[in-house]
């Protein structure tokens, strides 16, 4: 048997399988698998990797607040340095090289254009605090981006300094908070659902706000009729209702514009988390469903470059009601010419809540972004979104008679939520399940989360996988769950078998946090 | 469409495979009349030399730093970069990958994640560094959230020389929590007497030193003051390459060093994306904000790298959690950690005493100028000039001889006429000779 | 027993060894070991990667010269591409990865900031025929590498327009036997060293010279005596002598001036191949040791990158005599201005002996090369060649005991030349021990080369290894030594066991040479 | 030194282990009146920052075509390359590495080169294309060598419509090795005979489509004239993104197809490094000059690629060899078969159609102008005009406005008063109606 890649799947009858890949190497290296040790263990401080010639005598103005102790700090010469991070690069895994299906995510492919874009001196050199006549072009980027996601959204306004998901829900949040307490409110709850993102509840927390769960329905979505009921247990005091669509399970809230309805008539706002807007782009409008406040991930839905955890962007677009409390600072737009209004003025209109983050969000996300929307146009983000949602209906499609649904009422939208219970009484757990996915050359899905179903399995496959590639993971996902199902137990708890480390010892670190390098303790016993 | 793999021919045998008549089928869940009759009111899609075209185009109403002589500093500080860092981070393996949640195949990440919090711990002379945070100010912002919850108190005390944009993200998310601060009047000179508002509620005291006004500040006193009385004491940096000349906050017994590390690896990029440094003392690590990364071992008992104590954060603990970050600086602190590692004890103290030297000269200079004076009595690589006239107009009017003289005090400190006539004036290994002749003689000239 | 790694080098006692490293995958993936088929496999023709808006109607003007048939050529979307040569990348060994110490090609660390200059539009888009008042930039650049490389070297003059080393050499006895046409000699002959690398003979014979063979001395050296007698031999006919020096067994030539004054006495010229210039930059100069015509490879000593075989570049240095005869273009400087010279002219002084390529070189090459020789300077340049050496000797030592030394009477210059005796009777090759080198993470040295020792092993650091680096490798070379003497043929007979590919079979691909991808012929016997 | 890991301890106890007393010992065989003593004649080593400000500095001297309206061509054109082209090209493990000797370890590269000779091969129609020549002109001088082993003939005919630089290729090496040439005088118009010029002692017979001065060539007639005599006919082009538009030479009997790749995927970089195309007959690959990545499995039966035939290459056959060339283009073959996989059949015919429909559009306004009349009857995307006065000073003096209109034959065909008027005017992708517009303006003021 050949399969699609052309490689044997299973040992050649006959075949030796002589490659003797359990014989250790002198170096620990396999071939292109280098190890590499830590910069302490190998660098220096009596080397540099830069030259800088020392300066002439000069008279210090330190005022005697000189260091004392030195740094210990290592260097590397340049070959060195090179070799180690290049080393290390190779340990990941990445969206350039495979299927990174990480629900709510959104791994989608990087363009370079956008990498190239962004490293103009006319974007990458430029201060925050330079003259604004001399960043004109800046500004005009903030402002049309700005206006794009107002747009794609059907939105009233957007605060674009936010540096993140997390942190744009705290800025919408405090949006809320701020008019509320405008109009001389102070409630002290919000709503929540169980399936929100951890960062729903902690944002809200970060306000003081007291978090009410909104149990999900048997179908994955939030019933208006429970929303209301919360809403009338908690009479006068919900500030807001945190809701994700669509969901963390991968739906569509139907009941989306009721639920906006309740949460406004009794004086609260509707929060929407905008992490899965990559669903709907084109397709609806959260302006349209009633949304006040609502994130956007640009490293998501926009494409800016996940790397290895951020820098990400999170500007929030705003309804009519929340647009005069946007924070600082914000540009306008004048005659020709762009205006950064960093500091309250009194035009009656506008009263920001204050500040975010200093200076002006992440530009260097900002270039990307809008990058990323001009190539694709209104019909191309119409069509990623199309495609995002027709390539996870068609792994759930692949896979729904073999592995378990929880949810299977709803389409679902751009990613498919699986749960364990067609893992049931093989030994393997979700976990294992994702580290033997692994040394078939994937990265697994998003586990364990949403909390509301057991032993989570999300998929997100986003808009640029091709057939191809949905078609082999697919296949290999069947192949999984049948040698699970078939007892070949080793495959998974082994696993994974093939990676630069074999399973980690999670445990062992949270026990005993090594969270920075120390030189080794000396061995006092050495005899000489 | 180029970033699109499907033909329709593809999409229509999908659909079927699917079992939907047609993609509008999947969408059947948004409400009707919610659902989307029309385009976007937006251009459509683009070919790639266009839009290269367009962001040249937008590119270049910028005055790039490159082009002229540069002086702009108070928080964002133009620095070399060597080539390597760019090469490092635009690696497809690190670039593309997100946070290591499997270890296993994200081991790269991880390992610079470590180098990364030992090099910060160092720097800073602190026990442990975070894995980052959004930048310097926020990283501020979550100090004194951190102090809250270690002292159970709810005041923090502000310097008067903390960057005034650090201190309004200090204040909004104060107010936003109903906190309590108690926040000193600006102080270009460094002679505030912070320790005399230490009082038993005070959860603790936010001092930056360089200050934003260049000042370098003992922050031992303080410390001391702090600590008799059971509060933090929070040391801020804005530039991260003073720690190669003066002494380290730990040294000075910070509790909490928290900084921005945008100086070391990373770009101006019109103030952001930046890279928060986040360090503090073992004892409190469960009260930090952000991720870590810990050493352990795998299943062959082979050194590895995970995400640890993972139980502080949001995904874990949601409303309890320590803070609501998740997306952190993650490809920022690459940067820095190649960078560093190329700059190593001999390049960041030698770095650091460039750019104070350079300081030095200029501040000289600009100090024997008629009308112009240097405020500090102690700086690393950014001072405070008072002109004889307001600073913003002078701003304005070398900007038009191509010359970015400085920051003028009144942009980030507006209403308040005793600073109308202070320059922020940064120089680094950058500048050159020519660039500060060309500075000196236009102030002679204007001034 | 821990290595400098920290890592196991023998499995350890009671450890399962269970790591199941010979288990198949349905994917063929091993984790991050990813396969990747060809382009015709996955590609379509109706998709394409790229967004070209379709032209207007228009009236062609191909006068009937237009494409009948499909080219045949697929595309990928740009995801999938991106993902098929990160894939394909991720096959690779390179100096960034590790130690590359093949001999004769000096694999030393290619710096960034070379690219990222190479990368200014002001250099790589510009046209080689826009107005030279528009390019004097670049042609200032041009003139001032040629001058630092001919202080280098101690020369009179370069000629910049050869593309790779053999088009140096090329341009080099071009030179030569225009200027003995000049004189009216034709003779016929070339003297050229068995230990020379195979472009000398094959350049020679471009230019219709036959090749006589100058035997080596014991010692690994050509004699002076020798050169001498075959002068005598072929009387009158010797048009020059090719040496390399250093020579291919990393040898300095110590009757180097004696020969080229007797080559010069019987009316020839001295052609010295400069691949190995990186061993005594700021030591000697081949001005200064009677060379007449030398090339320089700059993706050699000067460090632009290899490349996977290329581009390179080849400038070639000249004496007095061969200076007139330098082909076209070249740069003049006049005042403050620079001036390309293209066509002949009558300066009475310079005689080209014409153009060895269209336009002026590789300007790219050139770009890299001076940022490097800049960043190194005089005393950098000079430290480079004493390490390279000094890492190559260091070698030598760490592995003399242990291998076989065909050369021991003179140090080595910066490679090292062992031969296959230490490999007597073990049953390993010099081919199967490199490929057991590639196992530990190493590329290979150079092997079989030069031809005048058997089984050659040329090894050559480069200065931009650090000690450590030569310490692991030196341990690692001695273990596999000690294994091969130690009769674990499997080790070497088998390898590389772990790279992407098993050992390939080369007699395979000439013999039935498949040199095109063709789309595999249909299953006649398909029963359906 | 920032490349140099050792210090110098180590250089010292490195000298120790070798057992010599300093690294002059090392040097011994240098006879000692040859050594040098003094430091070369240079400056010292220098920091990257200030490296890389001397190289802004050059580069700033030149005008680099996207700061104006361009139409250069001539044998180099300025295309649109997708940025995910360099991103790959700078791959380390692309970058770094040299020629796959050892191909367990370098199957990335040699997989791009077996795509690059199919994708070559199906471009040009023909059997075989080897892993690349140094660029279209030395390309263009080893394939009038092989067609003299083929045909152990030595007289090739070369057309007037070559470009000049690579005829002077071809006769620099034709002069050297004693070879005959025949070459036809400028031929702008395409209306040479060079048929009438083959004979029985012709080895091959040269012929360039689109030709130097833009004309399409119908090579069928001469193909057949060639065979007819036993000679080969050698097809060049110099701008292969005519082949997504035009019948390719194999389609047209070609023996030979060798031309510049650069305009897929390369910049211009003032003439190099670009790549060389080399295309034949399978009949003839044993007399190719150059590498060959061919097919082949491995030791467990998966499929992989190696270099092969090399009994033709020097390393081999030394002074027997088919060619002495060594280092090829590597790096501009994985930049031409990324932007190829790119394009695909579909973009390369379109991004075809564009060039011609662009050219076609402006030699319609130009031919309008007084005094301007474009001279082809047919082209691709250059094409040649006839001036009223010297096309040099034309040129110079639309330089000053800042457009570059293109090259004056002159700049190649120096001594001959009958192509003085005469300018090359190439269109591609990348231009602008915009520049177009302004060429127009620029010449008929002018003109
Ligand atoms: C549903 C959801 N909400 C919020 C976030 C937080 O976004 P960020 O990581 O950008 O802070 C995430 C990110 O993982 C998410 O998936
Ligand atoms: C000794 C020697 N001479 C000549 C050459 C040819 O140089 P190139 O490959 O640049 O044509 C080489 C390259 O490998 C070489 O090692």
């Amino acid at each position: 048997m050949v399969n699609s890649q052309g490689r044997p799947t299973q040992p050649q009858a006959g075949s030796e399988n002589s490659s003797g890949t359990d014989r250790p190497t002198f170096t620990g290296n396999r071939a292109l698998q280098l190890e590499e040790p830590l910069i302490f263990e190998t660098g220096r401080t009596d080397i540099t990797g830069v030259d800088l010639a020392e300066p002439d005598e000069f008279a210090s103005r330190l005022g005697g607040h000189g260091r004392t102790a030195p740094i210990d700090l290592p260097a590397l010469s340049e070959p060195e340095a090179m070799r180690h991070y290049v080393r290390l690069s190779q340990k990941n895994y990445a969206i350039d090289m495979g299927l990174y299906p990480l629900g709510s995510c959104t791994m989608k492919h990087n363009p370079r254009l956008n990498e190239q874009s962004a490293r103009l001196p006319g974007f990458s050199d430029i201060h925050p605090l330079q003259p604004q006549s001399t960043v004109q072009g800046a500004l005009e980027l903030i402002h049309e981006l700005g206006r794009w996601l107002v747009t794609i959204t059907g939105m009233q306004a957007v605060a674009m300094s936010p540096k993140a998901g997390a942190h744009g829900e705290l800025c919408g949040m405090m949006a809320i908070k701020a008019a509320l307490t405008a109009r001389g409110k102070t409630p002290t709850k919000v709503l929540v659902p169980e399936s929100a993102h951890g960062t729903n509840p902690a944002t809200a927390a970060l306000l003081r706000y007291s978090v009410v769960d909104v149990p999900a329905r048997k179908d994955g979505t939030v019933g208006a009729d429970e929303v209301k009921r919360l809403i009338a247990e908690h009479a006068g005091d919900i500030a807001a209702i945190m809701l994700t669509n669509p969901n963390t399970c991968g739906l569509f809230e139907p009941e989306i514009a009721e639920i906006a309805e309740a949460v406004h008539e009794a004086g609260g706002f509707f929060y929407c988390d905008g992490a899965n807007l990559n669903a709907i782009m084109g397709k609806a409008r959260p302006g349209d469903l009633g949304v006040d406040a609502m994130h956007i991930n640009l490293h998501k839905t926009f494409s800016t470059p996940h790397g290895g955890g951020g820098p990400g962007a999170g500007p929030v677009v705003l309804s009519g009601a929340l647009a005069p409390f946007a924070p600082l600072p914000f540009v306008e737009k004048d005659g020709n010419a762009y205006r950064l209004v960093e500091t309250e003025h009194d035009d009656g209109g506008s009263h920001p809540f204050g500040r975010m983050t200093a200076f002006h969000g992440q530009m260097g996300m900002f270039v990307r972004a809008y990058a990323w929307m001009l190539s694709h146009g209104s019909d191309g983000m119409k069509q990623a979104s199309e495609d995002a949602v027709l390539n996870a209906n068609y792994v759930r499609a692949g896979l729904a008679d073999l592995m378990s649904l929880p949810y299977p009422d709803h389409p679902s939208m751009h990613e498919v939520l699986f749960d364990d219970s067609f893992l049931k009484d093989t030994g393997v757990s979700t976990l294992d399940f994702a580290k033997a996915m692994i040394d078939e050359g994937y990265h697994p899905m998003t586990m364990y989360f949403p909390l509301v179903v057991h032993g989570a399995l999300l998929i997100e496959p986003t808009e640029s996988e091709s057939r191809a590639s949905l078609d082999l993971f697919i296949a290999t996902m069947r192949d999984l769950v049948m040698a699970a199902k078939g007892g070949e137990s080793e495959r998974f708890t082994g696993a994974p078998h093939f990676a630069p480390r074999r399973r980690l010892d999670e445990t062992r670190a949270a026990r005993n946090p090594i969270l920075k390098w120390a030189p080794p303790a000396p061995y006092e016993e050495a005899a000489e | 469409m180029r970033y699109l793999p499907h033909t329709d021919q593809d999409r229509a045998d999908m659909l079927a495979r699917i079992g939907v008549g047609s993609i509008d089928d999947l969408f059947a869940d948004i409400p009707a009349d919610k659902r989307l009759k029309a385009p976007l009111d937006l251009p459509p899609h683009c070919g790639e030399m266009e839009v290269a075209r367009m962001m040249r185009g937008l590119a270049a109403k910028n005055l790039s730093a490159v082009e002229t002589p540069f002086f702009a500093g108070a928080g964002a500080y133009r620095h070399h970069v060597p080539a390597m860092v760019d090469h490092i981070i635009q690696r497809s393996e690190f670039l593309t990958s997100y946070t290591p949640y499997q270890p296993e195949i994200t081991q790269g990440t991880l390992q610079y994640l470590f180098e990364f919090q030992t090099q910060v711990a160092n720097l800073t002379a602190m026990d442990v560094a975070n894995a980052s945070m959004y930048d310097g100010s926020t990283g501020t912002g979550e100090a004194v959230l951190m102090a809250h919850r270690v002292t159970r108190r709810n005041k923090a005390v502000i310097s008067g020389g903390l960057h005034p944009q650090y201190r309004a993200v200090v204040e909004n998310l104060s107010q936003m929590a109903d906190d309590r601060l108690d926040i000193l009047p600006p102080d270009p000179a460094g002679s505030e007497d912070i320790i005399a508002r230490i009082d038993d509620e005070t959860s603790c005291v936010v001092v930056q030193s360089p200050s934003f006004y260049g000042q370098l500040i003992d922050m031992k006193p303080i410390a001391e003051a702090c600590h008799a009385k059971g509060a933090l004491l929070v040391a801020v940096f804005t530039e991260v390459v003073s720690l190669g000349l003066i002494e380290p906050p730990g040294a000075q017994g910070a509790d909490i060093v928290v900084g921005e590390g945008q100086s070391i690896g990373n770009g101006l990029n019109f103030g952001g994306p930046y890279v928060g440094l986040f360090a503090t003392r073992q004892k409190y690590v469960r009260q930090m904000p952000g991720r870590l990364c810990g050493e352990t071992v795998d299943a062959e008992g082979s050194r590895g790298f995970v995400l640890t104590l993972s139980t502080r954060e949001q995904h874990i603990r949601r409303d309890k959690a320590t803070s609501n970050i998740c997306t952190n600086s993650g490809l920022c602190c690459l940067a820095f950690t190649v960078h560093m590692t190329l700059l190593g004890e001999a390049g960041i103290t030698r770095l650091a005493r460039i750019n104070h030297a350079k300081a030095c000269r200029l501040a000289e200079r600009l100090d024997a100028i008629t009308g112009v004076s240097v405020i500090n009595e102690s700086f690393f690589n950014e001072f405070t000039v008072r002109l004889s006239e307001d600073a913003a107009e002078t701003v304005e009017r070398l900007t038009e001889r191509g010359i970015v003289a400085g920051v003028p005090v009144s942009r980030l400190e507006p209403h308040n006429p005793d600073l109308a006539d202070m320059l922020l004036v940064a120089v680094t290994e950058t500048t050159t000779d020519d660039e500060m002749d060309r500075l000196v003689t236009a102030l002679q000239e204007v001034a």
